[in-house]
């Protein structure tokens, strides 16, 4: 529980915000893009939206040190999960199999 | 009487792999050794030298090093990652198999294991190998994932339904050894247990012509025939898709720019995912095989187009009966005959 | 009268009220004072979050890894996903999670009858989420996209999906239905939650020095946000759409 | 916190006001238990609860041993083997091995070790018991009707879609006891942050709450993982469309991948504990204080670390690629270091000490010496060109049985007998249980020595009939096993008889220092009459200041 108040104005702002970043994740989905670039224009977004709501809804801005380091944790541990597992799916096929490679 | 039973300590070492893994084994076993019985005699020793006595009072503090806190952090990663190196050279090994490997094809079936010789012995449970010739064992699995392993060669992989994994050795004593199942499969996992019989190369030859019907590229080519592959991959003139001739192993162009290696996981994912990857200049006009055709007569297609070289593919007329000789094997690799081939012979299968 | 009143008077209400799961008015014997709860409370619900954080991950995993093995036929599967209502659902959750912070806002000005509009509200969108859900659900049944129920392989090899890839469109709509639906459990969760803060509210519980369990809530609340911030381009934004 | 208020200092023994009640006479009755929130209670009632699971999981692979005795296994027939051993494999990993330490030891221990009254949420804490409960029940429940035949890692296709057994109630039982063992990391992780005493600083904590800070870490990252994968598992299996089988077009690799996320780093849920079980017994009984503290300390962090970046080393030959294979195997090397760190400094700790050979200090010397071996084994698994021999052999047995019995058993064995006189306020006999200990530690290795062998040998796991060469290893092994099964018996008879007939004991019999040896045995129901104010590290042993000499 944090002890400062935002103001509520702050709130709304965020509400906008986050609206016009909807808009904008719908609008890029109109772009013809390489699967690829949806996926990265996709998730950007999101990852955007995702901040603001941590920061400021959630008080993460306002939270002691120890939170921080349970969010960070958290979004590494996906990390992770996600590098390590496609560590192997990205490097499937790379090598032929067959003799002499 | 298996060899094996000669020794109770160790497998029979009958491969190539096998005496690499050993060296790495004994240096393993030297280094683990070493530093056990280092840390079991210090144990030992300050348990008897410093135990309590009567009357003793409070040990006076030892205080910790520095020092001696990163010594032993950072020697212990120094020779882990030598291990590693030395592990990787071996695994790294084991995992390419030499350019003159004699192909089998194998699969994993609840409980039996099938092989498929090119030049078409069949056999069941019982695995035939010249001696001192490098093999590559094409895996697959009908059902659930099972495990290729073979104690004395040294030699393991898993077996997966729809995918090729492969294993490569080279037996150095003749002898029978034992082929397990070691990837938990089911009610007779325990049963799924094969022998292998490493043979002279001359015992193995005769061994070859003794009961075969045909060779393995012989029954891919009625394959290809049965399943009407000719009338698009014809050698003719406005065919709907890519002759297959000098295919095997040679670089396939795609539509989307890219290229692989036409491997036999390439060949077996055309026939089966056709859209996957589509041949450069071609349309994805191919229906799926998924369900048609067995792992067998995939194996049987992939040794076909493995020996069809140029002007073999046969005329598109239907009725036009299968020769009756054997098409010549190509067992070694199908590398500098095909480059020209190569640029007007992209394939789709 | 209600079937409560006439079994239980009032006090009696009260008592069984306050020793129910989420009545945590008093100071627990472990804390020091009421911000050391409420500090741990908090805490406590973060790292749950943490946790949440993997249980959906694996969904995404799943989804990328077959996105990595066929990205065009996961692009056209995911086409045929209802976007609109998506991001009209985008909109409801984000506007709820606004409604939340109103709520713990006007909590810590000790405004209670605004505590208790802001959580109806909240309860209220989350409701209207489910709705929505609930008609996408239905429209996705009339168009055949159940795999395993309803769901017709000829339509989309006639929407120019090889029949070979057919099952990375079914394992793409198996993960759609997967990860919604436990996202709508987290929904339903969270707004049985609000509704029971609600109540509290309107019964006092909460003061401007003690509102940890509503903090605690807003946390859960935006969380579930969040992931649906994640769930809409990952499911519904994979493919160029064209109007 | 209410520092100022405290009597100044706090290191001598508090009795509480009321001699003589405790938590266990607190108050009477099967409701009194079952709806406790007192952590010592509930963790007694996982004691009791894992102990029951522990003899059903043995039972189970008493009679695989037995079976084994002959090359033909005819004792029982095939498909009955492969689900005794699947019921001792599910039993063991889920319901015996990654609750038990921070469960029973942990639940009991931390709050006292940290001068705490309770767990930061007391009521999730009794969840986590029914949790674990209810999830037994599914899992027993499917054991005993039809039981399960997947062996306990539950590979697809074969458990999606092969087998004709139990998979989906085993399954419930499963993703319940994660959440039981998440709600328990979660409350540990809370705890340790927020309920520490006056005083205690991160680096005046026990090794024993750093390590099950650690295992909590990896309970709360790796669980949910599990959860997810098996949902979908069981999703597979039931509605026959999912992810995982080939047939269907998914990608099986994909389930063992994310099995091992969790499944790797549950090892060290598993064995993490007893090293902080060791690390406080071993410099209570040598009387001297831990060497390199501030390194096993964050060895701990470093293992609850490295452990998620290595689980596709059960894998190498699974079909992942080559470039894959080399990462994973490079990291899963660098995992053993934190581990030798331990080691060495457990070995260090000796060293001019005044060694005292009681029980516990028994089972830990057993500990460090078992868990070396285990080890130093696990680096031939993490080497490539090994690996592709002895991966799914007895030599992979063998080896985890060294980290997970040998080991983490050992330890267990070691804290119990370590606290017991804090939990119960009884002594049990010392004679009786150093015979056990040692039974122990001898027929353990008679058990898995001869394991190591017949594996690289070739023998493959889960083999109910075997070729005859390997008979006289397996002989071997189901000799020791005999050995072994009596000395678990044997703790259970002592320390029962302990509970009624056994001597009263003080408040710290082992002069051993630490918080909660500063309360009464048993200790009260909230632990301390006054909050304890903490001025010194945690094993103060050779200075002649410790907290609590008697």
């Amino acid at each position: 529980m944090s002890s400062k108040i935002t103001p509520a104005n702050t709130y709304i702002v965020v509400l906008i915000a986050l609206l016009v970043l909807t808009v904008l994740t719908v609008g890029v989905s109109f772009v013809p893009l390489q699967p690829i670039g949806h996926v990265v224009a996709g998730l950007s977004i999101a990852a955007l939206k995702a901040t603001l709501v941590v920061l400021i809804f959630m008080h993460a801005l306002h939270s002691p040190r120890i939170t921080w380091c349970v969010i960070v944790a958290s979004i590494a541990w996906v990390l992770i999960l996600f590098s390590l597992t496609y560590a192997d799916y990205l490097t499937r096929g790379s090598l032929p199999q067959m003799p002499g490679h | 009487m298996l060899d094996s039973a000669k020794s109770a300590w160790f497998p029979p070492e009958a491969s190539t792999t096998a005496a690499h893994v050993d060296l790495l084994l004994y240096f393993l076993l030297a280094v683990c050794g070493s530093v056990g019985l280092l840390v079991a005699f210090l144990m030992i020793y300050f348990c008897i030298r410093y135990r309590r006595r009567p009357g003793a009072g409070r040990p006076a503090r030892t205080h910790a090093s520095h020092a001696l806190e990163w010594f032993w952090t950072i020697v212990p990663f120094f020779i882990f990652m030598g291990i590693f190196v030395w592990g990787a050279v071996v695994y790294v090994d084991a995992y390419h198999a030499p350019p003159d490997s004699i192909p089998v094809y194998g699969i994993g079936k609840q409980w039996m294991w099938k092989f498929q010789h090119p030049e078409g012995q069949r056999e069941i449970n019982t695995l035939h190998v010249p001696l001192g010739r490098p093999v590559q064992v094409l895996l697959t699995s009908e059902d659930v994932i099972h495990s290729f392993f073979i104690p004395a060669f040294r030699v393991h992989m898993d077996v997966l339904p729809n995918r090729y994994t492969s294993v490569w050795f080279e037996a150095t004593k003749p002898g029978e050894y034992h082929l397990f199942c070691s990837q938990y499969c089911g009610t007779n996992h325990a049963g799924m247990i094969g022998t292998v019989v490493v043979m002279e190369q001359a015992d193995f030859e005769s061994w070859l012509s003794l009961h075969a019907e045909g060779s393995l590229a012989l029954e891919g080519r009625k394959v290809f025939l049965k399943y009407r592959c000719i009338s698009c991959h014809s050698a003719t003139a406005g065919a709907r898709a890519p002759v297959l001739e000098g295919l095997y192993g040679n670089i396939a162009r795609l539509n989307n720019g890219r290229s692989v290696v036409a491997d036999d996981a390439y060949i077996r994912e055309s026939i089966l995912d056709p859209g996957a990857k589509i041949a450069a200049g071609w349309e994805n006009i191919m229906p799926t095989f998924r369900g048609q055709i067995s792992e067998e007569e995939i194996y049987a297609l992939i040794s076909y187009f493995r020996s069809l070289q140029r002007g073999e593919t046969p005329r598109r007329v239907e009725e036009y009966p299968p020769p009756t000789s054997t098409p010549p094997i190509n067992t070694t690799a199908p590398d500098s005959s095909a480059t020209e081939g190569k640029s007007t012979a992209p394939k789709e299968p | 009268m209600s079937l409560r009143d006439t079994l239980f008077t009032q006090a009696e209400q009260k008592a069984l009220f306050d020793h129910t799961f989420l009545a945590r008015d008093r100071l627990e014997e472990q804390y020091a004072s009421l911000p050391h709860q409420s500090e741990t409370a908090a805490f406590g619900m973060w790292v749950f979050l943490a946790t949440e954080v993997m249980f959906f991950g694996t969904l995404f995993v799943a989804v990328g890894a077959y996105w990595i093995f066929s990205p065009k036929t996961i692009e056209r599967a995911s086409l045929e996903l209802n976007w609109v209502i998506g991001g009209i659902n985008t909109v409801v959750l984000l506007v709820s999670s606004l409604m939340m912070v109103l709520a713990i806002h006007a909590a810590q000005l000790n405004r209670q009858r605004e505590v208790f509009r802001y959580l109806v509200l909240t309860a209220g969108l989350g409701i209207a989420f489910l709705c929505f859900k609930a008609l996408e659900y239905y429209l996705d049944y009339r168009e055949n996209l159940i795999p395993g129920f309803k769901f017709d392989d000829a339509e989309w090899i006639a929407r120019g999906v090889d029949a070979s890839q057919l099952g990375y469109v079914k394992m793409f709509l198996f993960l759609y239905w997967t990860m919604t639906g436990f996202h709508a459990i987290h929904v339903t969760i969270g707004i049985g939650v609000v509704v029971v803060m609600a109540v509290l509210t309107r019964r006092g519980h909460f003061s401007a020095e003690y509102y940890s369990p509503l903090d605690v809530t807003g946390l859960y609340w935006h969380f579930v946000d969040i992931v649906w911030i994640f769930v809409f381009p990952t499911l519904y934004l994979l493919g160029t759409h064209t109007l | 916190m209410t520092i100022a208020t405290l009597p100044l200092p706090a290191s001598q023994p508090v009795e509480p006001p009321a001699e003589g009640s405790n938590y266990l006479n607190v108050s009477y009755g099967v409701v009194s238990w079952l709806l406790t929130k007192d952590h010592k209670r509930i963790a007694i009632l996982y004691l009791i609860s894992v102990t029951a699971m522990f003899l059903l999981g043995g039972l189970a692979i008493s009679i695989v041993r037995l079976h084994l005795m002959t090359p033909q296994g005819t004792l029982v027939s095939a498909d009955t083997y492969n689900r005794l051993f699947t019921m001792h494999g599910v039993i063991m990993v889920f319901f015996f091995l990654v609750p038990v330490a921070p469960a029973v030891l942990g639940n009991f221990c931390l709050p006292l070790m940290i001068g705490a009254k309770d767990l930061a949420f007391p009521r999730i804490n009794l969840l986590s018991w029914y949790l674990y409960v209810i999830g037994g029940a599914w899992t027993l429940f499917a054991m005993l009707t039809e039981g399960v035949d997947t062996g306990w890692t539950f590979y697809a296709p074969y458990s999606s879609q092969a087998t004709h057994y139990n998979v989906v109630p085993t399954l419930i039982g499963l993703v319940l006891a994660g959440f039981s063992s998440l709600f328990t990391g979660l409350n540990f992780i809370v705890t340790t942050h927020w309920l520490r005493a006056p005083g205690l600083t991160w680096f005046r904590l026990p090794i024993f709450v750093w390590a099950m800070y650690a295992t909590s870490f990896i309970s709360l990252l790796a669980v949910p993982v599990l959860a997810m994968a098996l949902i979908l598992l069981m999703l597979e299996r039931l509605l026959h469309i999912g992810i995982f089988d080939p047939a269907l077009g998914g990608d099986p690799l994909l389930f063992q991948h994310l099995f091992w996320f969790y499944s790797h780093p549950a090892v060290y849920i598993m064995i993490l504990p007893g090293m902080g079980i060791v690390s406080e017994v071993i410099p209570c009984f040598a009387r001297k204080s831990l060497f390199g503290y501030t390194f096993v300390a964050y060895s701990s962090l470093a293992i609850a670390f490295l452990s998620f970046l290595v689980w596709a080393h059960h894998m190498f030959v699974a079909g992942i690629t080559l470039y894959a294979a080399l990462v994973f195997s490079c990291l899963s090397f660098l995992v053993a270091v934190p581990s030798a760190i331990k080691v060495f400094n457990w070995t260090a700790t000796l060293y001019k000490g005044s060694i005292a050979f009681e029980t516990p200090m028994l089972f830990c010397l057993g500990f460090v010496a078992l868990f070396t071996a285990g080890g130093l084994t696990g680096l031939f698994l993490a080497t490539l060109g090994v690996d592709i021999h002895v991966h799914d052999t007895y030599f992979v047995i063998a080896h985890f049985h060294f980290i997970m019995v040998g080991g983490m058993v050992m330890a267990y064995m070691g804290g119990l007998h370590f606290w017991w006189p804090k939990m119960t306020g009884r002594m049990y006999s010392q004679w009786w249980s150093r015979l056990a200990a040692l039974i122990i530690f001898v027929g353990f290795f008679l058990t898995f020595l001869p394991q190591f062998i017949v594996g690289y040998n070739g023998m493959p796991r889960r083999y109910y009939q075997y070729v005859p060469e390997f008979q006289v290893w397996n002989v071997l092994s189901s000799a020791g096993a005999s050995i072994l099964a009596v000395g678990y018996l044997l703790p259970l008879g002592y320390l029962l008889y302990s509970l009624r007939y056994g001597p009263r004991t003080g408040s710290n019999p082992w002069g051993a220092t630490g918080l909660e040896w500063t309360t009464t045995s048993p200790p009260p129901r909230d632990n301390f009459a006054v909050t304890p104010i903490v001025v010194r590290g945690p094993y103060e042993y050779d200075t002649g200041k410790a907290q609590n000499e008697p």
